[in-house]
């Protein structure tokens, strides 16, 4: 048997890895340093020890001052990461990601850039509430300017880190704090997965499942069960929502006929609205039924379980909606 | 001045409403602990009497906005203990039918308006209602608890700045434990006192020993008068310990020995019961305030665990004055 | 002729109704009281000595404090408006905006309300560049709790302001600095146009528009155009995005077979995503041609006056969409 | 001690980038009023030397932050007259290319790195760009410029706080000019002076004439010696008039005569040519720079104008490192 590898340990060997090679990549964030444990979620654990204090800077509780520091820093040539501790929080920071980070180049005429990560966390389903749960996916896509990668298992997350690093553009690095104990067979140093290239991690010839993050394991949970069924699903991991894989997305739909968008944040107005429209878009007239997106429900997360569990999309609908598009009489 | 005395009767008061905190606590932690309830809860323990202490200052019908760790103000405020625990537990009996647990209690009839999970967010919210409040004449007071990693949140800055230039009605009670998560207080700041803070916008500051109860009552008082009579805002920064790390049942290993030691020395509860002895309150009278506590407790805890749970369709009620539609 | 009146005296005229008849309407915002000169779009102009400086208050540059401060008052029973001066300012106060106003209602299992309304202005054309003529309406529209009002004229305004005023829900107003001077016959006092009907501003059978705010005269000038050409077009003016009127979009729809959806925000990802993939499951294998979505270029909105004017959706290429709709051939 | 002296040549290099400043903001002035130019352009008339005197203190790779007003910054910083008008202009010779505009002149050959048009936001990434600094040991300091008004929002809070922590190695330059568009000092906060601010994060802070020429280069040049021998950032508050109103054509009735008698009493020009003369300088020497600056202004505007307009491709153009497609 292969070695394994958590989520955990490969961003952190990824971002081990890039600070080896290259002063200028720098981490921020809240407790992130040695002193405070390593980051909550310990993504940085031992790399102040190798990188000291200056590299790995724990910062007060000001999001706007650290990713304006990390845009600052990358304007001067650095390649900071930025980490916010939950994405709610970049609420507080949208300014400096929207107005600055995803727009200096540009404006700028190109005389500079922002090589920026921020990384950062979320999930539904770990009892936060309403405040510390939501994917914001959707507002970043909307914003030219941003890339955005959400690894949905341990060694894309390794890799996807890395070129997400190397990349001259400021980058959103979405994890999801329940995928954090997932393993992967360790792909061993150096790894990188090129940023805007989706994975078909199942092929199959009835529907196309597009999604990405956790609710990939999900889809392929459904696939499986769909199999016994006699429905063969063909999983589409996007892995970076931008820039967008539409050749892949595309070509798996054409092959297929069929397309369920499967995303836990919010429905409406979701990514899945903009890959439905483009499916539309694309292959008109050439769809054996409708593109169905399945999302989280419209409402802040509920705190309580029994509801936050209703609010997930739901396995059943999923395989539904599937067996819907399948069955399609129109 | 401030006063330096207290009178029996609020002694007895804050002494109640500590020990409410304390009992709850403990019942929470037990709770946990024994795997009857599985959230996230951040322990109040070592700041009950800041709490308590402050909201004796306050009527029921004054403002009070919190935060995550907030069940020691929102106790000491006066929400009722069974929708409280129900809440926690995510119970349809719950102050908030369950949505939004114990980062976001809210009980208008205690005056607990909003409790937030985002840290510094509670302060410009707390302006607004002082503003209401203003406005109207009504004589209310709104009080607003965070912790010392706030204060170097922008909204913070904003909010102190705006109270000031509008006399707001509003006192920001600054929970100094000494640490904001895993980072202390020194390592987030170059300042000695957030009471610095407050000059910066021209505002009143006053730091005090939070596990005083003397000075935290009367200095709590002052500025409550002070609200009251239309002299605008105070910042109250009220020293104390975080004495079971960030959550419970988190590691706090990135403190140093010095400091657990310090704290240990601090508990308030111990000096507390001290404090009314020296004021010849009896062993028998104070047990006797626990032990009718703890009944409380165990009937809160019984009222939680038989409410039941919300039904999926509550996700569409509350988004919208309108339900959405299934 | 009937008396006109432009949208600036309108949006005025609303919210001085709405101070007359109750206390709890307050304003606060940058540079709105009379000693500022009344806001710098002038909104606000003449309140301050009807209402007193206590209702009308002019306030620091302190984004986060004005929307929170709304929320604290609102949630003790006022109705107040926050200005927002330029909608890329939202950028510092959308925690305030998204974690609180939006989500206190649910979060507190219905116990508090948040009946406020943020007004802010934005627009393509008016030079100001990449960091002041944003459109994000879509990032609301992602937000359960929140309603979106886009007037496109001034008599709508007016009526529209009344009613997200007199609304127990937050309301986001968005408002066109370009349309500002528009003139409509005079609605009269007291004029109210309900939140979530959109209205078919010019019938047609042959292609539906859908769009709000300044678009809304492209399309009338395009119908205008291409009815001459024998093409008849149907105008819908949403009015609100959330609630959105899926009612009377789907049936114009339905009835055309053809859809163009055009709005001044960045395509990608905005809200023509949402009510195109919308369209496209409501009216699977009803369609004629494919839904076409129209919107600003995927760049920050650039300075130069000939760039600003190559960004904004283009004349020409709507017209071309619905020409291509009509005589689509698959 | 902070001198009180000044060398020759430093103060023809004052009054050099000054008069650059100025006779460039007339020009702007012109253009507009004549109709050769219609855009937005934030007047930097009556806040000249400010920048002048601060920026004879930096070497030209040191790095410069300002805002939508920051044509004096641009200017004093060294940024070429040609590309700045083109720029201004939306043409392809800007520095930008057009896209940025008056609000958003970069030109990182003169450490111009960031011109923002949202109030307050290049604090942070001044941050950023001395943190780097730091790291790097290149001995460069960052300057960032605001406004008064600009204090009073979230981002000052943070980036102030931050900078003191880590001693950052940046200058931190409030041209105080009494007005935030319209809204008066007073109006927008309580506290007398920005540098009590500076106190609340246990920065060093500094009050100046900024049309003092001596005192405001002698306090930046104390500044910048401070931020490179590692002792960490400075506030410098410069008081100043802006005395063109919000943006050139904007209405200003909302200043109180008093303010405007002062603020002509207060104009630097004026003042810093008899400072000029009082230092042995001739009036010729004088004229022929300025006459000399006024022939590049000529030369700069004739750039402009013969610039030519970016085509629609830029658009697609530095999104991204790549090219969008078309
Ligand atoms: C804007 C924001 N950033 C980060 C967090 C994560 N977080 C939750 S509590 C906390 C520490 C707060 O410290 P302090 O204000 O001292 O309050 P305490 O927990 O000590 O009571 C942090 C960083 C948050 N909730 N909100
Ligand atoms: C966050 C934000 N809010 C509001 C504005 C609109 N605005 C532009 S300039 C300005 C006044 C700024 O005043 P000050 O900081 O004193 O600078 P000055 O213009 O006087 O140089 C305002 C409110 C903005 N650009 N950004
Ligand atoms: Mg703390
Ligand atoms: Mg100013």
């Amino acid at each position: 048997m292969s070695a394994q590898i958590t989520m955990t340990q490969a961003i952190n060997r990824a971002i081990d890895e890039a600070m080896a090679e290259d002063e200028g990549v720098i981490l921020l964030g809240e407790d992130v340093a040695a002193k405070q444990g390593g980051g909550v979620f310990k993504i940085s654990s031992g790399l102040t020890e190798k990188y000291g204090e200056k590299r790995i800077r724990a910062t007060p509780i000001s999001e706007q001052a650290i990713v304006g520091a990390c845009v600052g820093a990358a304007l001067a040539g650095f390649r900071p990461i930025a980490e916010i501790m939950l994405m709610n929080f970049v609420t507080v920071a949208m300014d400096q990601i929207v107005n600055h980070a995803a727009k200096l180049r540009f404006m700028s005429g190109g005389q500079t850039n922002v090589p920026l990560v921020i990384r950062t966390t979320t999930g539904v389903g770990v009892g936060f509430g309403g405040q510390h749960s939501d994917m914001l996916e959707a507002w970043f896509a909307h914003v030219a300017g941003l890339k955005i990668v959400t690894p949905s298992n341990a060694a894309d997350a390794q890799g996807l880190m890395r070129a997400a690093i190397a990349c001259n553009d400021p980058v959103i690095f979405i994890e999801n704090i329940l995928c954090y104990g997932l393993k992967s067979d360790d792909p061993g140093p150096g790894h990188i997965v090129p940023l805007g290239k989706a994975a078909v991690t199942r092929e199959g010839s009835d529907c196309s499942i597009i999604t990405y993050g956790r609710t990939v394991l999900d889809a392929l949970e459904i696939a499986g069960k769909l199999s016994e069924e006699g429905i063969s699903v063909e999983v589409i991991d996007l892995r970076t929502i931008a820039p967008y894989d539409e050749a892949t997305v595309t070509a798996s739909v054409q092959k297929t006929g069929r397309a369920v968008v499967l995303h836990e944040a919010v429905k409406q107005y979701g990514t899945g609205a903009e890959i439905a429209s483009r499916l539309n878009e694309k292959l008109f007239g050439k769809l054996k039924a409708p593109v169905t997106r399945i999302g989280g429900a419209f409402s802040a997360v509920p705190m309580a379980n029994a509801l936050e569990q209703a609010w997930i999309p739901n396995k059943d609908a999923i395989a539904d909606a599937v067996r819907s598009a399948v069955n399609w009489k129109g | 001045m401030t006063e330096t005395t207290i009178d029996r009767d609020k002694l007895r008061d804050i002494y109640t409403r500590t020990m409410r905190v304390a009992r709850a606590d403990e019942k929470f932690r037990s709770l946990l602990m024994t795997g009857k309830l599985a959230v996230i809860y951040y322990t109040v323990r070592g700041q009950e009497l800041v709490s308590a202490a402050a909201m004796a200052a306050l009527e029921q019908d004054d403002y009070l906005v919190t935060t995550y760790r907030g069940q020691h103000d929102q106790i000491a405020k006066g929400v009722p203990l069974n929708p409280l625990f129900a809440e926690i537990a995510g119970k349809v009996g719950g102050t908030c039918r369950g949505k939004g647990g114990s980062m976001h209690i809210t009980h208008p009839e205690t005056g607990v308006m909003v409790t937030t999970g985002v840290v510094g967010s509670g302060l410009p919210i707390a302006n607004g209602l002082a503003l209401a409040s203003q406005n109207r004449g009504d004589g209310k007071v709104t009080m607003v608890c965070f912790g010392d990693g706030a204060t170097n949140i922008g909204a913070f800055h904003e909010a102190m700045n705006m109270a000031q230039l509008w006399k707001l009605p509003v006192i920001f009670l600054c929970q100094n434990n000494r640490y904001g998560e895993h980072t202390a207080f020194a390592d987030h700041t170059k300042v000695d006192s957030i009471v610095t803070r407050a000059r910066a916008y021209g505002m009143e500051g006053v730091k005090v020993d939070g596990n005083d109860a003397i000075a935290m009552y009367n200095m709590t008082k002052a500025a409550v008068d002070r609200a009251r009579a239309g002299e605008g805002p105070t910042l109250i920064e009220a020293m104390c310990y975080r004495m079971m790390g960030h959550f419970f049942g988190a590691d706090f290993s990135y403190m140093p020995p010095e400091h657990l030691a310090e704290m240990a020395a601090e508990d308030p509860l111990p000096r507390l019961r001290q404090l009314m002895l020296d004021h010849q309150f009896s062993e028998a009278e104070l047990d006797a305030i626990v032990a009718d506590l703890d009944a409380q407790m165990d009937a809160a805890a019984e009222f939680a665990a038989n409410s039941p749970l919300p039904g999926p369709e509550e996700i569409r009620k509350d988004v919208f004055e309108e339900e959405i539609a299934a």
